[in-house]
């Protein structure tokens, strides 16, 4: 991966890009895509970032990969000793882990489909907490009757939870192979079958 | 009881809420109450199941219905109010309970054996997605275990959002702009009937004009008012005479059920008006 | 400056701590002085940050000592570059976000739709930042007296907010259902009043 450089120039202009890359990625907060990146560094960003990556690795700061883009991030393992007291998960209620979840494993899923898993119906504000923090936005309507809005989740979400793609979400092979993550409805008559069709017809896309 | 009036209460204030739901839980024979948060009935058919200790794929959902009507039942013993959607589950386990035990009728779709599998995979569903969000969060998360740059500098390198707006921002600002529509200050328009008090003011002033019997219904105001506001007057002067008939100012009188009720000025105020009789 | 160490288990601890100390620079919001990291990470403080000043200071991101504290800066011989296009990323105000929000929810819209929605005069500068922004564009004109000019949003704004088509937009009621809408107290009462008008105008976009 790390091309074997002799001319001194080159080598020079290697170690440039490098540590542009290193202050571009470094002074940025949230993580940032290699179009971004390249777009300053020049076309060779992915080989530089795999070598910072390898430099960073072993130290107290990682270069990790979330989402859709590469960031700083403090060492996993070093958790323990960095670990702060909690404050947003205590805000979360058990129905908005739950109901975020379910957007994670099963989007893109309308309310009504979150609705049928969980057996209830989202009480306000559940689906408003986990946007307000970033972890999920509308997606598409669904061509269905009705037209429902979905939810899915954000690049932010993965970065928030240290994923580099939605496969890597705890078990998600073995539960998609076991059929769990069928969001349709099941059982007629059984609670939280709430119609997804608002009950107005959607006012502004008329045209 | 002390923890069943608390039970009670708890459901009574989350009704309608449907979440979180206090509800007690059967434990082998004896009923307990326990103050445990349910998220809805199938989140407590789901604990019920987790009693009968085996794999969510061989439970039993027979066991399961009994131990859910059980529990409705003894709830309702002791006066517990259920919120309706654990009284619907209820009625639908008592439905597949039947289905179940009694021979198969022809034609009948869903099977009882397929609606069983249905709830059992609901079950399951359920469960994946709590052990999901389970690991989810006990996952290195971003500011708890991990951190990002604590002193980001002033470099935005992605020039396209120069302005910190996120759809969140937007949706939340168009909401705040309908809630201040829909309501931000409630008007109550003033209603507009005939209260008593308008009545008894207007019946006193024309009590000098009414020496002889006359259907009270000739003192009521016009019909500009519209339908409602006219039978408010009637009503409400109805109560008025009947309130000066107490003050011993008119005198009432009625033929029969149902008949014109005639009123008129009492002697005193009449004969103050007129002179004597 | 740097002992030679060569007992393993000191060689780890020293590296353990060499870690937990660029972590903790990295994390902080502010500089650290001396004093506050010892705390965390032991007596030999002083050693183990002359040991990363030396690691950094050939690299991107240098450790630098201000006032009292240590924090890591990005190099400053990289400034040009870093700064060629850097922007101080500002707040949109208030009225701009909400006057994005009724263009985007009831384009095409004139300028003076536009105020009869807010209920309150919209300067000019708004809609300039707006469209300066690439957020919303002049769009055509409509056939009524004076043919206003109407406004629409643009293919930068789905981009920026992640939306696909402007359909997919979360409707009146699904804000209503996420919560970020509260609805309006309900008044039961008399149905019909005196005059059996309705209790207020319908509003003009529940079309």
């Amino acid at each position: 991966m790390i091309k074997e450089v002799t001319n001194p120039e080159e080598v020079e202009a290697r170690i440039g890009k490098l540590r542009l890359l290193e202050a571009l990625l470094f002074a940025s907060a949230d993580p940032l895509d290699e179009e971004t990146l390249a777009a300053r560094v020049g076309p060779d960003v992915p080989a530089l970032l795999e070598e910072l990556r390898a430099h960073y690795a072993p130290r107290g700061v990682n270069l990790a990969r979330t989402g859709a883009g590469w960031s700083f991030r403090t060492a996993a393992d070093l958790a323990p000793l960095l670990r702060q007291e909690e404050e947003v998960s205590k805000k979360l209620s058990r129905a908005a882990i739950e109901t975020l979840a379910i957007v994670a494993y099963h989007q893109p899923v309308t309310r009504a489909e979150i609705e049928a898993i969980r057996g209830v119906t989202t009480s306000k504000g559940t689906l408003d907490i986990l946007m307000e923090h970033g972890w999920i936005r509308p997606g598409r309507r669904r061509e269905t009757p009705g037209r429902p809005l979905t939810w899915v989740t954000t690049d932010h979400f993965l970065d928030h939870f240290g994923l580099e793609t939605l496969r890597d979400l705890p078990s998600v092979e073995d539960l998609r192979a076991a059929g769990l993550l069928d969001s349709r409805p099941v059982l007629l008559g059984l609670g939280g079958l709430a119609d997804d069709a608002p009950a107005a017809p959607a006012p502004d896309d008329e045209d | 009881m002390a923890t069943s009036r608390k039970a009670e209460d708890a459901i009574r204030d989350t009704e309608g809420a449907s979440e979180p739901v206090v509800a007690p839980v059967a434990v082998s024979d004896q009923l307990m109450l326990v103050l445990d948060g349910f998220e809805g009935p199938l989140d407590m058919l789901l604990a019920l199941g987790r009693e009968q200790k085996v794999d969510l794929t061989r439970i039993s959902i027979l066991e399961l219905a009994d131990q859910y009507l059980a529990f409705v039942a003894e709830a309702r013993k002791v006066r517990l109010e259920l919120a309706a959607d654990y009284l619907v589950m209820a009625a639908w386990l008592a439905y597949l309970k039947s289905r179940l035990l009694l021979p198969a009728l022809e034609d009948e779709e869903p099977s009882g054996e397929d609606m069983a599998a249905a709830l059992a995979f609901q079950l399951q569903r359920l469960e994946a997605m709590k052990e999901a969000a389970a690991k989810l969060f006990t996952r290195h998360r971003l500011g708890h275990d991990v951190f990002a740059r604590g002193a980001p500098e002033d470099i935005d390198i992605r020039r396209k959002s120069v302005y910190e707006v996120t759809l969140y921002d937007l949706l939340r600002a168009y909401g705040e702009h309908r809630k201040r529509r829909e309501g931000g200050v409630l008007h109550i328009a003033p209603i507009r009937l005939y209260s008593m008090e308008d009545a008894v003011r207007r019946l006193s002033g024309l009590l000098g004009h009414m020496p002889d019997w006359a259907t009270l219904a000739s003192f009521l105001p016009g019909e500009e008012g519209g339908p409602l506001l006219t039978r408010s007057a009637m009503a409400a002067h109805f109560a008025a005479t009947l309130e000066l008939a107490k003050a011993g100012r008119v005198e009432l009188r009625q033929d029969g059920a149902f008949t014109p009720l005639y009123v008129r000025s009492a002697r005193h105020d009449r004969d103050g008006d007129a002179g004597g009789e």
